[in-house]
Protein backbone atom coordinates (compact mmCIF):
# COMPACT_ATOMS: atom_id res chain seq x y z
CA UNK A 1 0.00 0.00 0.00
CA UNK A 2 1.20 3.46 -0.70
CA UNK A 3 1.63 6.03 2.55
CA UNK A 4 1.76 9.63 1.53
CA UNK A 5 2.90 12.50 4.03
CA UNK A 6 2.33 16.09 3.68
CA UNK A 7 3.34 19.22 5.30
CA UNK A 8 5.22 19.07 8.79
CA UNK A 9 4.78 15.30 8.44
CA UNK A 10 6.21 15.10 5.07
CA UNK A 11 9.55 17.23 6.71
CA UNK A 12 9.63 14.73 9.99
CA UNK A 13 9.05 11.57 8.52
CA UNK A 14 11.77 12.97 5.33
CA UNK A 15 9.89 11.28 2.64
CA UNK A 16 6.62 12.26 0.63
CA UNK A 17 5.82 8.62 -0.11
CA UNK A 18 6.49 5.04 0.34
CA UNK A 19 5.35 1.50 -0.12
CA UNK A 20 4.60 -0.30 3.02
CA UNK A 21 3.92 -3.88 3.69
CA UNK A 22 2.00 -4.27 6.39
CA UNK A 23 -0.84 -6.70 7.49
CA UNK A 24 -2.26 -3.93 10.04
CA UNK A 25 -6.06 -4.04 9.85
CA UNK A 26 -6.78 -0.34 10.74
CA UNK A 27 -5.53 3.14 10.54
CA UNK A 28 -4.49 3.18 13.76
CA UNK A 29 -2.42 -0.05 13.60
CA UNK A 30 -0.77 1.13 10.79
CA UNK A 31 0.49 4.02 12.68
CA UNK A 32 1.70 1.80 15.51
CA UNK A 33 4.17 -0.18 13.05
CA UNK A 34 5.59 3.29 11.89
CA UNK A 35 5.59 4.17 15.16
CA UNK A 36 7.40 1.21 16.17
CA UNK A 37 10.26 0.82 13.17
CA UNK A 38 12.13 4.58 13.74
CA UNK A 39 12.34 7.62 15.77
CA UNK A 40 11.49 9.98 13.26
CA UNK A 41 8.18 8.17 12.67
CA UNK A 42 7.56 8.42 16.51
CA UNK A 43 8.30 11.46 16.46
CA UNK A 44 5.54 12.74 13.23
CA UNK A 45 2.96 10.55 14.90
CA UNK A 46 3.67 11.77 18.50
CA UNK A 47 0.23 13.57 19.00
CA UNK A 48 -1.98 11.69 16.45
CA UNK A 49 -4.93 14.55 17.74
CA UNK A 50 -3.06 16.82 15.37
CA UNK A 51 -2.95 14.35 12.50
CA UNK A 52 -5.43 13.68 9.40
CA UNK A 53 -6.00 10.68 7.48
CA UNK A 54 -7.02 10.07 3.95
CA UNK A 55 -7.92 6.76 2.45
CA UNK A 56 -8.20 6.82 -0.91
CA UNK A 57 -8.44 10.49 -1.09
CA UNK A 58 -11.40 10.34 1.04
CA UNK A 59 -11.12 11.53 4.21
CA UNK A 60 -11.21 9.66 6.90
CA UNK A 61 -10.35 8.13 11.13
CA UNK A 62 -7.87 6.01 13.18
CA UNK A 63 -10.47 3.51 13.65
CA UNK A 64 -11.29 3.11 9.72
CA UNK A 65 -10.46 -0.58 8.48
CA UNK A 66 -7.66 -0.66 5.49
CA UNK A 67 -8.97 -3.63 3.41
CA UNK A 68 -8.49 -2.81 -0.36
CA UNK A 69 -7.01 0.75 0.50
CA UNK A 70 -4.15 1.06 -1.69
CA UNK A 71 -3.33 4.73 -0.72
CA UNK A 72 -3.20 6.24 3.13
CA UNK A 73 -1.91 10.16 3.17
CA UNK A 74 -1.42 11.49 6.71
CA UNK A 75 -1.58 14.87 6.94
CA UNK A 76 -1.90 18.16 9.85
CA UNK A 77 -5.28 19.92 9.58
CA UNK A 78 -6.22 21.54 6.55
CA UNK A 79 -5.12 25.43 6.62
CA UNK A 80 -6.77 26.05 2.82
CA UNK A 81 -8.82 29.40 2.00
CA UNK B 1 -19.28 24.90 -12.59
CA UNK B 2 -15.69 25.46 -12.90
CA UNK B 3 -13.10 24.14 -10.33
CA UNK B 4 -9.22 25.32 -11.00
CA UNK B 5 -6.53 24.02 -8.92
CA UNK B 6 -3.41 25.68 -10.42
CA UNK B 7 0.05 26.96 -9.29
CA UNK B 8 -0.51 29.73 -12.06
CA UNK B 9 -0.88 33.69 -11.07
CA UNK B 10 -4.76 34.34 -11.45
CA UNK B 11 -6.11 37.13 -12.48
CA UNK B 12 -9.61 37.63 -9.94
CA UNK B 13 -11.24 40.29 -12.02
CA UNK B 14 -11.07 38.51 -15.67
CA UNK B 15 -12.43 35.86 -13.27
CA UNK B 16 -15.68 37.62 -12.55
CA UNK B 17 -16.14 39.27 -15.70
CA UNK B 18 -16.83 35.81 -17.64
CA UNK B 19 -18.60 34.49 -14.65
CA UNK B 20 -22.19 33.63 -14.64
CA UNK B 21 -22.66 35.53 -18.25
CA UNK B 22 -25.77 34.92 -20.44
CA UNK B 23 -28.05 33.24 -17.40
CA UNK B 24 -30.62 35.71 -17.21
CA UNK B 25 -32.17 34.33 -13.34
CA UNK B 26 -28.92 35.02 -11.97
CA UNK B 27 -30.07 37.97 -9.77
CA UNK B 28 -26.69 38.24 -7.12
CA UNK B 29 -23.53 37.42 -7.61
CA UNK B 30 -20.58 36.72 -4.88
CA UNK B 31 -17.12 36.65 -5.43
CA UNK B 32 -14.09 36.29 -2.46
CA UNK B 33 -10.81 36.72 -3.06
CA UNK B 34 -7.87 35.30 -0.24
CA UNK B 35 -5.31 37.57 -0.32
CA UNK B 36 -1.46 36.87 0.74
CA UNK B 37 -1.21 39.56 3.46
CA UNK B 38 2.38 40.31 4.98
CA UNK B 39 1.49 42.84 7.93
CA UNK B 40 4.26 42.45 9.63
CA UNK B 41 6.37 43.47 6.30
CA UNK B 42 8.48 40.24 6.72
CA UNK B 43 6.79 37.95 4.37
CA UNK B 44 9.01 36.72 1.81
CA UNK B 45 7.17 33.83 0.37
CA UNK B 46 3.68 32.17 1.19
CA UNK B 47 4.19 28.20 0.17
CA UNK B 48 1.18 25.99 -0.31
CA UNK B 49 1.51 22.55 -0.59
CA UNK B 50 -1.77 20.31 -1.31
CA UNK B 51 -2.67 16.43 -1.90
CA UNK B 52 -2.84 16.31 -6.09
CA UNK B 53 -5.69 14.20 -6.88
CA UNK B 54 -7.77 14.80 -3.51
CA UNK B 55 -7.23 18.13 -3.47
CA UNK B 56 -9.72 18.34 -6.74
CA UNK B 57 -11.90 15.65 -5.63
CA UNK B 58 -12.48 17.08 -2.61
CA UNK B 59 -13.45 20.76 -3.90
CA UNK B 60 -15.78 19.18 -6.40
CA UNK B 61 -17.85 17.48 -3.68
CA UNK B 62 -18.04 20.47 -1.73
CA UNK B 63 -18.86 22.84 -4.72
CA UNK B 64 -21.38 20.34 -5.88
CA UNK B 65 -23.00 20.57 -2.80
CA UNK B 66 -23.13 24.01 -2.62
CA UNK B 67 -24.71 24.38 -5.98
CA UNK B 68 -27.40 22.17 -5.16
CA UNK B 69 -28.55 23.52 -1.47
CA UNK B 70 -28.58 26.99 -3.00
CA UNK B 71 -29.87 26.51 -6.62
CA UNK B 72 -26.40 28.21 -8.13
CA UNK B 73 -27.13 29.29 -11.71
CA UNK B 74 -22.84 29.29 -11.62
CA UNK B 75 -20.10 28.16 -9.46
CA UNK B 76 -16.59 29.13 -9.11
CA UNK B 77 -13.40 27.88 -7.26
CA UNK B 78 -10.23 28.87 -8.11
CA UNK B 79 -7.16 27.55 -5.70
CA UNK B 80 -3.28 27.72 -6.04
CA UNK B 81 -0.38 26.11 -4.56
CA UNK B 82 3.65 26.90 -5.11
CA UNK B 83 4.96 29.83 -4.00
CA UNK B 84 2.64 33.19 -3.77
CA UNK B 85 4.46 36.66 -3.42
CA UNK B 86 2.80 39.07 -0.69
CA UNK B 87 -0.54 40.64 -2.17
CA UNK B 88 -1.28 38.18 -4.85
CA UNK B 89 -4.13 36.07 -4.51
CA UNK B 90 -4.45 32.55 -2.97
CA UNK B 91 -8.09 31.44 -3.86
CA UNK B 92 -11.03 32.63 -5.24
CA UNK B 93 -14.69 31.34 -5.16
CA UNK B 94 -17.70 33.02 -6.89
CA UNK B 95 -21.25 32.25 -6.58
CA UNK B 96 -24.31 33.01 -8.76
CA UNK B 97 -27.75 32.79 -7.14
CA UNK B 98 -31.32 34.20 -7.68
CA UNK B 99 -31.36 36.11 -4.60
CA UNK B 100 -28.46 37.25 -1.99
CA UNK B 101 -29.00 35.45 0.47
CA UNK B 102 -28.40 32.22 -1.63
CA UNK B 103 -25.22 33.95 -3.08
CA UNK B 104 -23.57 34.87 -0.15
CA UNK B 105 -24.07 31.51 2.33
CA UNK B 106 -23.22 29.48 -0.70
CA UNK B 107 -19.93 31.19 -1.18
CA UNK B 108 -19.32 31.53 2.89
CA UNK B 109 -19.81 27.40 2.77
CA UNK B 110 -17.55 26.96 0.44
CA UNK B 111 -15.05 29.19 2.02
CA UNK B 112 -15.71 27.54 5.30
CA UNK B 113 -15.15 23.97 3.77
CA UNK B 114 -12.18 25.09 1.85
CA UNK B 115 -10.59 26.05 4.98
CA UNK B 116 -10.52 22.92 7.15
CA UNK B 117 -11.87 20.15 4.28
CA UNK B 118 -9.73 20.70 1.35
CA UNK B 119 -6.36 19.30 1.23
CA UNK B 120 -4.19 22.40 1.51
CA UNK B 121 -1.23 23.91 4.06
CA UNK B 122 0.37 27.22 4.19
CA UNK B 123 3.86 27.74 5.21
CA UNK B 124 5.20 31.33 5.57
CA UNK B 125 8.60 32.01 4.40
CA UNK B 126 10.27 34.63 6.07
CA UNK B 127 13.38 36.64 6.33
CA UNK B 128 14.15 34.92 9.78
CA UNK B 129 12.43 31.73 9.18
CA UNK B 130 10.30 29.57 7.94
CA UNK B 131 6.53 28.20 10.05
CA UNK B 132 3.28 26.25 8.70
CA UNK B 133 0.44 28.03 8.95
CA UNK B 134 -1.76 26.16 12.44
CA UNK B 135 -5.37 25.57 12.07
CA UNK B 136 -7.92 27.52 13.69
CA UNK B 137 -10.39 26.13 16.18
CA UNK B 138 -12.31 28.74 15.10
CA UNK B 139 -11.92 27.42 11.37
CA UNK B 140 -13.38 23.97 12.84
CA UNK B 141 -16.27 25.23 14.24
CA UNK B 142 -17.44 27.41 11.43
CA UNK B 143 -18.09 23.78 9.85
CA UNK B 144 -21.19 23.15 12.37
CA UNK B 145 -23.06 26.06 11.27
CA UNK B 146 -24.08 24.46 7.95
CA UNK C 1 -13.78 54.48 -0.06
CA UNK C 2 -15.21 55.31 -2.71
CA UNK C 3 -19.01 55.62 -3.22
CA UNK C 4 -21.09 56.34 -7.30
CA UNK C 5 -24.56 56.36 -7.75
CA UNK C 6 -24.65 56.87 -11.44
CA UNK C 7 -27.21 55.75 -14.57
CA UNK C 8 -24.33 54.85 -16.65
CA UNK C 9 -23.28 51.24 -17.00
CA UNK C 10 -20.69 49.82 -14.75
CA UNK C 11 -18.23 46.79 -15.40
CA UNK C 12 -18.33 44.61 -12.12
CA UNK C 13 -14.47 43.34 -13.38
CA UNK C 14 -13.10 46.22 -14.21
CA UNK C 15 -14.19 47.72 -10.40
CA UNK C 16 -12.93 44.59 -8.22
CA UNK C 17 -9.58 45.09 -10.73
CA UNK C 18 -8.81 48.34 -9.18
CA UNK C 19 -10.35 47.51 -5.31
CA UNK C 20 -7.96 47.22 -2.48
CA UNK C 21 -4.79 47.24 -4.08
CA UNK C 22 -1.84 47.70 -2.64
CA UNK C 23 -2.87 47.13 1.19
CA UNK C 24 -0.57 44.47 2.17
CA UNK C 25 -2.79 43.82 5.18
CA UNK C 26 -5.79 42.80 2.98
CA UNK C 27 -6.35 38.93 3.43
CA UNK C 28 -9.48 39.07 2.08
CA UNK C 29 -12.40 40.71 -0.62
CA UNK C 30 -15.50 40.37 -0.74
CA UNK C 31 -17.72 41.40 -3.65
CA UNK C 32 -21.42 41.42 -4.05
CA UNK C 33 -22.90 42.53 -7.89
CA UNK C 34 -26.90 42.54 -8.27
CA UNK C 35 -27.72 42.14 -11.80
CA UNK C 36 -31.14 42.76 -13.50
CA UNK C 37 -32.98 39.16 -13.74
CA UNK C 38 -35.83 38.15 -16.15
CA UNK C 39 -36.92 34.72 -15.10
CA UNK C 40 -40.52 35.19 -16.64
CA UNK C 41 -39.03 36.17 -19.91
CA UNK C 42 -40.79 39.72 -20.55
CA UNK C 43 -39.31 42.12 -18.68
CA UNK C 44 -37.81 44.91 -20.65
CA UNK C 45 -36.81 47.24 -18.49
CA UNK C 46 -35.85 47.58 -15.11
CA UNK C 47 -36.65 51.70 -14.24
CA UNK C 48 -35.12 52.69 -10.80
CA UNK C 49 -35.87 56.27 -9.41
CA UNK C 50 -33.58 57.94 -6.69
CA UNK C 51 -33.57 60.57 -4.65
CA UNK C 52 -30.68 62.90 -5.50
CA UNK C 53 -28.52 64.20 -2.65
CA UNK C 54 -30.02 62.29 -0.01
CA UNK C 55 -29.32 58.87 -2.01
CA UNK C 56 -25.32 59.55 -1.31
CA UNK C 57 -25.74 60.63 2.23
CA UNK C 58 -27.30 57.72 2.93
CA UNK C 59 -25.15 55.16 1.52
CA UNK C 60 -22.02 57.45 2.68
CA UNK C 61 -23.22 56.81 6.80
CA UNK C 62 -23.90 53.56 5.85
CA UNK C 63 -20.12 52.73 4.58
CA UNK C 64 -18.56 54.77 6.82
CA UNK C 65 -20.39 53.01 9.81
CA UNK C 66 -19.31 49.39 8.02
CA UNK C 67 -15.82 50.91 7.56
CA UNK C 68 -15.38 51.90 11.56
CA UNK C 69 -16.69 48.19 12.49
CA UNK C 70 -14.97 45.84 10.50
CA UNK C 71 -11.96 47.77 9.91
CA UNK C 72 -12.18 47.67 6.41
CA UNK C 73 -9.42 48.36 4.58
CA UNK C 74 -11.34 49.15 1.51
CA UNK C 75 -14.90 49.74 0.55
CA UNK C 76 -16.95 50.64 -3.07
CA UNK C 77 -20.56 51.04 -3.45
CA UNK C 78 -22.04 51.69 -6.85
CA UNK C 79 -25.40 52.05 -7.03
CA UNK C 80 -27.19 53.10 -10.81
CA UNK C 81 -30.61 54.37 -11.54
CA UNK C 82 -32.68 55.47 -14.61
CA UNK C 83 -33.47 52.51 -17.11
CA UNK C 84 -31.49 49.11 -16.82
CA UNK C 85 -31.97 46.17 -19.29
CA UNK C 86 -31.83 42.17 -18.23
CA UNK C 87 -28.76 41.59 -17.21
CA UNK C 88 -27.14 45.10 -16.46
CA UNK C 89 -25.59 45.25 -13.48
CA UNK C 90 -27.72 47.49 -10.57
CA UNK C 91 -24.76 47.65 -7.92
CA UNK C 92 -21.88 46.94 -6.33
CA UNK C 93 -20.77 46.59 -3.32
CA UNK C 94 -16.64 45.54 -2.32
CA UNK C 95 -15.01 45.10 0.84
CA UNK C 96 -11.51 44.30 1.97
CA UNK C 97 -10.28 43.15 5.58
CA UNK C 98 -7.98 41.82 7.29
CA UNK C 99 -9.69 38.05 7.25
CA UNK C 100 -12.48 36.42 5.68
CA UNK C 101 -15.28 37.10 8.71
CA UNK C 102 -15.26 40.81 8.20
CA UNK C 103 -14.81 41.31 4.75
CA UNK C 104 -18.36 38.57 4.47
CA UNK C 105 -19.90 40.46 7.59
CA UNK C 106 -19.53 43.91 6.16
CA UNK C 107 -20.50 43.40 2.70
CA UNK C 108 -23.71 41.47 3.89
CA UNK C 109 -24.65 44.58 6.29
CA UNK C 110 -24.03 47.11 3.39
CA UNK C 111 -26.08 44.60 1.38
CA UNK C 112 -29.03 44.86 3.96
CA UNK C 113 -29.07 48.42 4.39
CA UNK C 114 -29.30 49.89 0.44
CA UNK C 115 -31.83 47.39 0.37
CA UNK C 116 -34.30 49.12 2.84
CA UNK C 117 -32.21 51.83 3.97
CA UNK C 118 -30.77 53.97 0.58
CA UNK C 119 -33.57 55.90 -1.36
CA UNK C 120 -34.64 54.03 -4.18
CA UNK C 121 -37.37 53.03 -5.73
CA UNK C 122 -37.47 49.47 -8.64
CA UNK C 123 -40.32 49.57 -11.45
CA UNK C 124 -40.31 46.73 -13.55
CA UNK C 125 -41.85 47.30 -16.95
CA UNK C 126 -42.56 44.43 -19.10
CA UNK C 127 -44.45 43.94 -22.12
CA UNK C 128 -47.59 44.04 -20.49
CA UNK C 129 -47.52 46.25 -18.18
CA UNK C 130 -45.49 48.16 -15.38
CA UNK C 131 -44.53 48.06 -11.90
CA UNK C 132 -43.24 49.02 -8.67
CA UNK C 133 -41.70 46.26 -6.99
CA UNK C 134 -42.76 45.80 -3.52
CA UNK C 135 -40.75 45.95 0.00
CA UNK C 136 -40.47 42.68 1.66
CA UNK C 137 -40.96 42.07 4.81
CA UNK C 138 -37.62 40.01 5.00
CA UNK C 139 -35.45 42.60 3.97
CA UNK C 140 -36.47 45.07 6.85
CA UNK C 141 -35.97 41.83 9.13
CA UNK C 142 -32.72 41.48 8.07
CA UNK C 143 -31.72 44.39 9.42
CA UNK C 144 -32.39 43.79 13.22
CA UNK C 145 -29.61 41.32 13.12
CA UNK C 146 -26.48 43.98 12.67
CA UNK D 1 -41.01 75.04 2.43
CA UNK D 2 -39.98 72.16 -0.25
CA UNK D 3 -42.69 68.90 -0.07
CA UNK D 4 -41.01 65.46 -2.56
CA UNK D 5 -42.69 63.04 -3.88
CA UNK D 6 -41.30 59.75 -5.10
CA UNK D 7 -42.34 56.44 -6.93
CA UNK D 8 -45.96 55.53 -6.68
CA UNK D 9 -46.29 58.76 -4.14
CA UNK D 10 -45.23 60.65 -6.92
CA UNK D 11 -47.36 59.21 -9.84
CA UNK D 12 -50.92 59.25 -7.63
CA UNK D 13 -50.27 63.64 -6.59
CA UNK D 14 -49.15 63.50 -10.32
CA UNK D 15 -46.05 66.21 -9.27
CA UNK D 16 -42.25 64.89 -8.09
CA UNK D 17 -42.12 68.60 -6.12
CA UNK D 18 -44.10 71.22 -4.83
CA UNK D 19 -43.94 74.19 -2.21
CA UNK D 20 -45.92 74.20 0.64
CA UNK D 21 -46.86 77.22 2.33
CA UNK D 22 -47.90 75.66 6.11
CA UNK D 23 -48.13 75.76 10.32
CA UNK D 24 -47.77 72.76 10.64
CA UNK D 25 -46.01 71.51 13.51
CA UNK D 26 -45.04 67.63 12.81
CA UNK D 27 -45.61 65.50 9.79
CA UNK D 28 -48.47 64.06 10.60
CA UNK D 29 -50.42 67.78 10.95
CA UNK D 30 -48.61 68.40 7.34
CA UNK D 31 -50.09 65.08 6.03
CA UNK D 32 -53.63 65.86 7.28
CA UNK D 33 -53.52 69.23 5.51
CA UNK D 34 -52.37 67.93 2.72
CA UNK D 35 -55.03 65.05 2.56
CA UNK D 36 -57.71 67.45 3.05
CA UNK D 37 -56.63 69.91 0.04
CA UNK D 38 -57.59 67.24 -2.65
CA UNK D 39 -58.72 64.06 -3.54
CA UNK D 40 -55.12 62.90 -4.96
CA UNK D 41 -53.23 63.34 -1.63
CA UNK D 42 -56.52 61.78 0.04
CA UNK D 43 -55.23 58.32 -2.35
CA UNK D 44 -51.75 58.71 -2.13
CA UNK D 45 -51.75 59.05 1.70
CA UNK D 46 -54.77 56.34 2.11
CA UNK D 47 -52.32 53.69 3.76
CA UNK D 48 -49.38 55.83 5.74
CA UNK D 49 -48.50 52.28 7.45
CA UNK D 50 -46.76 52.04 3.62
CA UNK D 51 -45.61 55.55 3.50
CA UNK D 52 -41.87 56.84 4.56
CA UNK D 53 -40.49 60.40 5.31
CA UNK D 54 -37.01 61.96 5.43
CA UNK D 55 -36.80 65.64 7.18
CA UNK D 56 -33.99 67.19 4.72
CA UNK D 57 -32.26 64.06 3.48
CA UNK D 58 -32.61 62.14 6.90
CA UNK D 59 -35.25 59.47 7.13
CA UNK D 60 -37.48 60.42 10.49
CA UNK D 61 -41.06 59.29 11.22
CA UNK D 62 -44.29 61.16 11.43
CA UNK D 63 -44.04 62.48 14.56
CA UNK D 64 -41.29 64.40 14.29
CA UNK D 65 -41.70 68.41 14.53
CA UNK D 66 -40.90 70.67 11.00
CA UNK D 67 -39.48 73.59 12.54
CA UNK D 68 -36.59 74.32 10.78
CA UNK D 69 -37.42 71.51 8.17
CA UNK D 70 -36.62 72.97 4.60
CA UNK D 71 -36.70 69.91 2.57
CA UNK D 72 -39.95 66.68 3.44
CA UNK D 73 -40.00 63.85 1.79
CA UNK D 74 -42.88 61.61 1.34
CA UNK D 75 -41.71 57.86 -0.59
CA UNK D 76 -42.60 54.27 -0.13
CA UNK D 77 -40.48 51.73 1.45
CA UNK D 78 -37.04 51.78 -0.33
CA UNK D 79 -36.49 48.76 -2.44
CA UNK D 80 -32.52 49.67 -3.90
CA UNK D 81 -29.50 47.15 -3.66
Amino acid sequence: MDVLYFAWLRERIGIPKETVETDAATVSELVAELVAREERYATAFADTSAVRVALDQELSDFDAALDGVREVAFFPPMTGG
Amino acid sequence: MEIRVTSDLFDPSAELSGFAKGRMDTGAVVTFTGVVRDTAGDLKTMRIEHYPGMTEKAIAKIAGEAQTRWSLTDCLVIHRYGDLAPGEAIMMVATAAGHRAEAFEAAEFLMDYLKSRAPFWKKEITETGAEWVAAKDDDEDALSRW
